[in-house]
């Protein structure tokens, strides 16, 4: 596969390491009430669709950056690439 | 002076060898300092490198020449560059470069880090397709682009110096195995 | 038709012109007992054991493209009992108890060939390892033999004890792993469950569940709606995608796993290798061709095909455990659709929704779990209780920190 | 002139002559032949035996789509089995041998099956051998294995080899026929990138086989032309003997080049090399291959696919028999005879099962229209057929052609299926196909010559379009339409004797019955049944035949019917190109520790750690066994001071304003109140509240930190400390590099640590205890003025120190280390003397720290912090983590000091039953301890806190050993750390 980095260009797949479902980024408060479920609920039970999936990629073997790559897993098609640290502070990570 | 000296010991041992075309030499000498920029210290790190080694700050994946000490600034990550050059004291390269930029960047030396190979000469490119998946063509990797990679499981910094010139710089520890890579792929090709 | 070697010969005498269909091509009826979603060699053999060990025949398996065409039709066919937790080895070891018995039991013969397994280690950390893991079978009842560099050398001469990069230090053999005609067992399967009125029912998809007030009284199908009692689903790579349609979330990933044929060549390889330091693992078929793979891709897909990468990856590690396959050639590559969880360890579970059960997350180890996971599982939906063997096998193990993981990888499908 | 059966013409190089062996026998071909061209040369006939019935075969294509032809090529550790004779170019001093019987090839034993065929029909082996039981695996299925696959492997190691590349292109062009090098033309001339790749050794495709003309001259010198003018594009590359074997995602193709196969040897260079080719368009332009008829007899060596017969005619100029008849339901049949005629080669005979007039002009042929070959004769070879009209014809090789399939292979890889095209009575390419792939020519249906070379340049040309690139305008190469008429005709329905479908695996039309008859009626059951199409040459020649039988029973159409998938490889690909040069000590790379050299210069043992070497023990003098070594090592160190290379430990250096916040979030125990030059030990959690690495980190300034991990977990850590800081808290000003390999680092430990220190830590650096106390760290000037920093850390339990320079440094520093320690006795140590003396002090390390251990099953329950957010702190509170009869970590002794214990044991209570439910945990880690005189081992036991004292069994089945040991607290030496910090 070639994944199309966003300030790289087309890299080819072995330069990259995946971790999976993006749904990773938005991780639970420890505080909140019922953390204990938030928290197994985030880590077991990822999005795993026949279809578009958004998923993180990691440039290991480039620029060491984390993408949010979203791939169509019925045909392997990628239809969009981001630099995960922008997807995570549109969805409202800071500190 | 103290009982005991240490003297240095570049990883290829100061290798340099020709095959038909191509040369392969350690590139012995050069300094090599990262350079992080502090969030939201980007314009301070532009103002600095301009100070410090007179050059603008490269966008990832381009290298470009400083204007002393023949530094040469690589974009390696977003918000992380290498600073390769010809520190006046390699034992105090980290100190040159902080003295150089300041507070605008955090530095780690990195000078011990890599094996650094010059390949260079006509077949060059021949040689490197047995190894580098990236695209070597002019028009895709022209001189000014520099890119972290993997040829044969070894990560690798490929830069664009020259027509037919290239440095490769891969972790200290497996140079040997680098190095035998490197040199299959040329004497494969060369004869 | 009963099979044996007088029936060939009879039939040879004949023009091979009296045989009779292995299987009936019954039309749904509206309702049965049970229902079971997918006709892979678990969804089979669920079936086979409803009928035979239960009396419960009422059952219809719906297959949405042709018997056996999920994993047990694409898979390195290997079999064996050499797991090493508590949760995993007694099912396991059930299992290879029940492919023992198989051909009798089912008038059919799958070729279950036990010609042994060895996993080779490289270290002492895999030593120690490979030595608590026989322990951990022998004290479940299996067979486990440690075995030093010499005795590998002595059965497989043929490795790379010269010119290694991470000598062989010796290997963990089960003598009683080996292989099976994977194709086989979906036939042998289906034809026993057939010969005992279970309806077997081809190209016809559920697309979804009917249930009201949280009871499950139904599926959905591209034939209409069926109803039954028991909904059982066990559609492997699937599964996210099927128990969807009942609003679950599932601790499953659909992954490709890559594998490989070579070409047809005399008998090279004795029982199954498995290399300690890659992704390799060979065995050899009674044809004559190569089986081998390693690990998946490690990306989501349902696509059955994987890329470059991982195929090159599996090659490397053959050709530094056994050089003198070089020359074989690789005839066929398919990638299978695999139901990874997050500890590498299956389900065999009642879901939240009444009458409807799970059955899946078998990772790249479903075709030796078959026999018990369609054991178990017939046990489970015919008695409402787990059966012994299988009773750690439960969706809720994360929420209790009672994860089942060989390998210590976490809560990482890709890593299992 | 070589052999009997050579015509003129043709484009073998007459001028010089190569000998060669098959089955022993001396014979002699020309530069330009195949092994199978210059076997036909010389009249041999026979060359091999089928798999199941061991059946006499003869050459049956001329390309790679050959089920017959198949030899063991080359000698020794170089023999090459199943190598098809019909794409082996021949070289001089080539050996080739048959396969595939036992006895001679002409009297093979196992031809014995062909007698008992009736009973080994489809799936006759899962009806029986079930009885007795035993019997199974002790006689048939040894009997069966015996008989299995075709040809053998060396059995030694493959003394070849081989290498990859990485190509870039703009189009990339699968076949160099009509339609291919039409398209290179035009893509060429345009200026665009283009790789134009060929299975075959001479570009041109059916052009080097046929008598048609382009452009007014003969196809094969157009061919020969277009191809001098692509060679001297330079953004054009010209791949011969190269097979796209798959495709993969976004345009990436593998490709097999054969480098040194038309060789004597490879004397050096890679024998084959495995392309990765990035194209941003590809055109399939990979032709079709002919398809035979079904009818009785017509596996005999001498049946032939018609068009091969007129490539050997034509191309290599060899008659395939003296008197040769044609059986065919096309127009391009007929060619065959026309051209075989026109070579001089007697056309005895021409039977079309179309009733019609004749589509040629055959001097002397006996021409029957609307015949059927219902049987041959001939035992090694074709002696004549008989005809449905009861005629009987004498011949030596008849020519069939039942039309012919586009090869549509990889337009499929990616999940597409191809679809039934009633005018061409064909499959061709459907929906589905690999994203950017354009199919030109015979491979799309389009069978002639000029309509070939139209589309391949009409491809090319849209190709380049949509990449906003210009291909050359103008008009594609010209030739006339010839005939290709066909009517559909699968198998002579009034054979008498069996009809082949699939040659190689013996699959005849009654086996196709006899599956439907047993309800395997989709085509998988079909093929996985019968085993139909599931030969070496993946069923090219077989399956549209057995497909439209099985239609026929069925009452389907053939579209219904549907077709099996076509994967990778297109033609099989040797393990060990797809591996490169990834095998022995080059599988993977070797990491060396700075001190390598020096240690290997004392003697020193390595072992694999990672994909690092490290020293594991440096035997003496008089030492003969490593005990011997390893226990002098310890005694050495505890007694006086050892030095360890520990540079592997992976090093991580971190800064940044929030720095302190984010390690205190990485690690589970506290970090917000370590201070600057301090040191401090940190505990790792994945999220799921599992334990999973352990290090030290130091605090070298406000904003600078430098992490240390475990030498398996450094690269694993990187990666997650990454993702925690651009994906989870990307407001942190924190920033990571690796610094493992900048830093030689070398653990200094025992009493007289600090006097050895002393002599090489530069005098202005004051590390007295009171200055340099424990958990203490700075940057200190090394021998002069070196840099270096200095930990005071101990993993030996010893008072200790790491020290670390500059890896160019590394080697000089550890022969000064040893130097300034020579007055105490200083000893190297390696990592076995590291793990006696940690086991000694009870440290986890990878054993323990395996993935499926808590903190608290370690001890470390109270290094998860509660009161902060932290990896994995919540999850680590699941109830069955923290059950009160959970597992311990304790130590354990032999109650018997004598016997030594071993990792892997189980624990069992005394006299318990040795079954699962009374497992109670197991031996992690064992070590000789050189202090106490005895062995001591790690291990997790239930509720091993509260057992303090108690003895159980240590049970080692798989060894056959049953040790009585004593729990016993983690740490055997120096319970309260009195000696690291004197």
């Amino acid at each position: 596969m070639l994944i199309d980095h966003p300030l790289l260009g087309p890299r080819d797949e072995a330069e990259f390491v995946i971790l999976g479902d993006a749904g990773l980024i938005d991780r639970p408060d420890w505080q909140a009430e019922d953390a204990a479920q938030l928290f197994h609920d985030y880590l077991h039970l990822r999005d795993n669709p026949a279809g578009e999936h958004r998923e993180l990629w990691f440039h290991e073997q480039g620029d060491r950056s984390w993408l949010v790559v979203t791939r169509n897993t019925l045909t392997h098609e990628i239809v969009r690439v981001e630099l995960a640290r922008d997807v995570a502070i549109a969805r409202g990570r800071d500190r | 002076m103290a009982e005991f000296a240490l003297t240095a010991r570049t990883p290829l041992d100061g290798y340099d060898r020709t095959f038909g075309g191509v040369t392969l030499a350690e590139a012995a000498g050069l300094s090599l300092v990262s350079a992080a920029v502090p969030q939201g210290g980007d314009d301070a790190f532009a103002a600095a490198l301009a100070e410090g080694f007179g050059a603008s700050r490269p966008s990832t994946g381009e290298w470009v020449p400083g204007d002393r000490l023949g530094a040469r600034i690589l974009g390696m990550q977003p918000d992380q560059l290498f600073i390769l050059f010809e520190a006046p004291d390699p034992d105090r390269a980290a100190e040159a470069v902080s003295a150089a930029l300041g507070p605008a960047a955090y530095v780690t030396d990195q000078s011990d880090s890599w094996a650094m190979l010059r390949i260079a000469g006509r077949g060059v490119r021949a040689a490197l397709e047995r190894l580098c998946m990236l695209d070597l063509d002019d028009a895709a990797f022209p001189e000014g682009r520099v890119a972290r990679t993997v040829m044969e499981h070894l990560a690798v910094i490929i830069l664009r110096d020259g027509a037919d010139g290239f440095l490769l710089m891969s972790p200290r520890s497996s140079a040997r195995s680098f190095l035998h890579a490197v040199e299959q792929s040329v004497a494969t090709v060369s004869g | 038709m009963r099979y044996s070697a007088l029936q060939i010969l009879r039939q040879g005498l004949t023009g091979n012109r009296g045989w009779k269909p292995v299987w009936r091509e019954p039309e749904p009826k509206p309702h049965y007992d049970i229902v079971i979603v997918g006709g892979g060699g678990h969804g089979l053999a669920t079936a086979y054991y409803l009928a035979a060990r239960h009396g419960l025949t009422n059952v219809a398996v719906l297959e949405k493209g042709w018997l056996g065409s999920g994993n047990v039709g694409r898979n390195t066919t290997i079999v064996r009992s050499n797991y090493l937790l508590p949760g995993n080895e007694p099912f396991y070891e059930l299992s290879m108890k029940l492919w023992e018995g198989l051909e009798q039991d089912l008038n059919y013969n799958a070729m279950v060939s036990q010609r042994g397994i060895i996993n080779l280690y490289h270290s002492d950390g895999q030593r120690d390892a490979a030595a608590r893991r026989g322990n951990a079978m022998i004290l479940a009842g299996a067979d486990a033999v440690l075995l030093d560099r010499e005795a590998v050398r002595k059965k497989c001469p043929f490795l790379d004890f010269d010119n290694e990069r991470f000598p062989i230090m010796g290997g963990l053999w089960q003598p009683r792993g080996g292989t099976v005609r994977h194709d086989a067992v979906a036939w042998g399967y289906a034809r026993g469950a057939d010969r005992q009125g279970v309806d077997l029912i081809q190209n016809c998809e559920v697309t979804g569940f009917d249930i009201r007030s949280g009871v499950c009284r139904g599926v959905e199908t591209a034939r209409g709606t069926i109803g039954a009692d028991r909904v059982a689903v066990c559609v492997a790579g699937s599964s996210g995608r099927v128990m969807g349609y009942a609003g679950l979330r599932l601790p499953i990933e659909s992954h490709v796993l890559q594998a490989f044929v070579s070409e047809g060549l005399k008998p090279a390889i004795p029982g199954v290798l498995t290399f300690g330091a890659g992704h390799f693992y060979i065995s050899q078929s009674d044809k004559g061709g190569l089986v081998f793979g390693g690990d998946i891709d490690g990306y989501n897909s349902y696509a059955q095909r994987g890329n470059l990468p991982a195929l090159e990856h599996v090659c490397e590690g053959g050709m530094a455990l056994m050089p003198m396959i070089g020359r074989a050639r690789v005839l066929r590559i398919w990638g299978g659709l695999v139901d990874m969880s997050m500890d590498g360890s299956p389900f065999i579970d009642r879901t939240p929704i009444d009458g409807l059960f799970f059955n899946g997350g078998w990772n790249y180890g479903g075709f030796k779990a078959t026999p018990a996971s369609g054991y178990c599982y017939a046990h489970l939906i015919a008695t409402g209780a787990p059966h012994p063997v299988a009773a750690e096998m439960r969706l809720d193990r994360f929420e209790r920190g009672a994860p089942i993981d060989e390998r210590g990888a976490g809560a990482q499908p890709n890593l299992h | 002139m070589s052999g009997p059966f050579r015509l003129d013409g043709g484009a073998v190089d007459r001028s010089r002559t190569l000998a060669f062996r098959f089955d022993g026998r001396s014979l002699t071909g020309h530069p330009g032949d195949t092994l199978a061209s210059a076997l036909l040369a010389n009249g041999v006939r026979l060359v091999g035996r089928s798999f199941k019935y061991h059946r006499p075969r003869g050459v049956f294509t001329a390309g790679s789509e050959e089920p017959n032809a198949l030899v063991e090529l080359r000698s020794d550790a170089h023999r090459e089995p199943n190598t098809r004779a019909t794409v082996t170019e021949l070289f001089d001093g080539l050996e080739a041998w048959s396969q595939n019987y036992r006895g001679s090839l002409r009297r093979d034993l196992l031809a014995v099956n062909d007698l008992i065929a009736p009973f080994l029909s489809a799936g006759f082996y899962y009806k029986t051998f079930m009885w007795p039981k035993s019997f199974w695996e002790k006689v048939y299925e040894p009997a069966i294995r015996a008989s299995a696959g075709l040809g053998r492997l060396s059995g030694e190691a493959d003394p070849d080899s081989y290498d990859k590349g990485f190509l870039h292109c703009d189009l990339l062009i699968v076949g160099a026929g009509p339609a291919g090098l039409a398209a290179a033309l035009a893509a060429g001339r345009g200026g665009a990138r283009v790789i134009l790749a060929d299975e075959d050794f001479v570009m041109g495709g059916r052009l080097t086989a046929e008598t048609h003309e382009v452009n007014g001259r003969s196809g094969a010198d157009w061919a020969a032309e277009a191809v001098r003018e692509l060679a001297s594009m330079d953004r054009v590359r010209l791949l011969p003997r190269t097979t796209v074997t798959g495709a993969w995602d976004h345009g990436i193709y593998g490709a097999l080049e054969r480098r040194t196969d038309h060789l004597a040897g490879s004397n050096g260079k890679p024998r084959q090399i495995l392309w990765r080719i990035y194209s941003r368009r590809a055109i399939l332009a990979a032709g079709a291959t002919e398809r035979p008829i079904a009818f009785g007899g017509n596996d005999r060596p001498g049946v032939m696919l018609a068009g091969a017969v007129r490539a050997y005619a034509n191309r290599f100029a060899v008659g395939a028999g003296k008197r040769v008849g044609l059986f065919t339901n096309n127009d391009d049949g007929w060619r065959t005879a026309a051209d075989l005629a026109r070579k001089g080669v007697s056309v005895a005979a021409v039977i079309d099962v179309r009733d019609r007039e004749p589509a040629a002009e055959v001097p002397g042929a006996r021409i029957v229209t609307g015949g059927r070959v219902t049987a041959t004769r001939g035992r090694h070879g074709l002696k004549g057929v008989t005809l449905a009209n009861g005629e009987r014809l004498a011949l030596d090789c008849l020519a069939v052609s039942g039309g012919w399939n586009p090869n549509v292979h990889l337009t499929c890889h990616h999940g597409g299926r191809p679809v039934w095209r009633e005018e061409i009575a064909a499959f061709a390419p459907g929906d589905g196909r690999p994203g950017g792939m354009a199919v030109a020519g015979a491979a799309g249906g389009a069978f002639t010559t000029a309509a070939a070379l139209a589309e391949g340049h009409r491809a090319a040309v849209e190709a380049l379009g949509g990449l906003g690139l210009s291909a050359a305008a103008g008009e594609p190469p010209g030739a006339s339409d010839e005939a290709v008429e066909a009517a559909p005709f699968w198998h002579v329905r009034e054979s008498r004797g069996r009809a082949w479908l699939d040659l190689q695996n013996d699959v005849t039309v009654k086996d196709v019955e006899q599956a439907h008859r047993e309800g395997f009626r989709s085509v998988e059951h079909l093929k996985r049944y019968t085993t139909l199409g599931m030969a070496t040459d993946q069923g090219k020649t077989a399956n549209v035949g057995a497909l439209a039988i099985m239609a026929e029973q069925t009452g389907r159409s053939i579209a219904e019917t549907g077709t099996t998938m076509f994967r990778p490889p297109y033609t099989p690909v040797p393990i060990g190109a797809f591996a490169g040069r990834s095998r022995g000590r080059e599988f993977q790379p070797s990491r060396l520790t700075p001190s390598h050299d020096w240690a290997a210069r004392r003697g020193a043992v390595f072992v694999e750690a990672g994909l690092w070497l490290r020293a594991q023990w440096f035997p003496q003098a008089g030492e003969t066994h490593w005990r011997q070594s390893v226990d002098r090592e310890v005694r050495q160190t505890r007694g006086s001071v050892g030095i360890c290379d520990v540079t592997t430990l992976g090093k991580i250096d971190i800064q940044g304003r929030d720095a302190q916040e984010f390690l205190n979030r990485i690690y589970s125990n506290g970090f917000a109140t370590l201070a600057v030059g301090k040191v401090r030990y940190g505990l790792m959690l994945r999220e799921d509240g599992m334990a999973y690495d352990d290090g030290t980190t130091a605090r070298l300034g406000e904003t600078h930190f430098v992490m240390t991990t475990t030498t398996v977990n450094a690269v694993l850590v990187f990666r997650n400390m990454e993702f925690a800081r651009q994906c989870l808290w990307p407001g942190l000003d924190v920033h990571l590099i690796s610094a493992t390999e900048q830093w030689a680092q070398f653990a200094v430990a025992g009493p007289n640590s600090r006097a050895l220190l002393r002599k090489v830590v530069d005098p202005e650096h004051d590390i007295s205890n009171e200055a340099f106390p424990f958990m203490a760290c700075g940057e200190v000037g090394v021998c002069g003025g070196a840099p270096g920093r200095l930990f005071r850390i101990s993993f030996s339990g010893e008072l200790a120190y790491e020290v670390a320079v500059p890896a160019r440094y590394g080697e000089a520093l550890m022969e000064a280390l040893m130097a300034a320690g020579e007055e105490f006795g200083a000893v190297a140590y390696g990592t076995e003397a590291l793990g006696v003396m940690r086991v000694e002090k009870g440290h986890a390390a990878a054993n323990e720290l395996n993935g499926q251990t808590t903190a608290r099953m370690l001890g470390m329950q109270r290094m998860v912090s509660k009161r902060k957010d932290c990896i994995g702190n919540v999850l680590s509170e699941r109830p069955e983590m923290n059950r009160g009869d959970g597992l311990e970590l304790m130590g354990f002794r032999p109650v018997d000091r004598s016997e030594p214990l071993a990792a892997g044991a189980h624990f069992l209570a005394p006299g318990a039953e040795a079954v699962t439910e009374n497992d109670e945990g197991w031996m992690t880690s064992v070590a000789w301890s050189p202090e106490l005189g005895h062995s001591i081992g790690l291990g997790f036991i239930r509720n091993g806190h509260a057992r303090i004292g108690e003895t159980v069994r240590a049970w080692d089945g798989v060894r056959g050993r049953d040790v009585a040991v004593e729990i016993v607290p983690a740490h055997f030496l120096d319970p309260d750390g009195e000696r690291l910090r004197g």
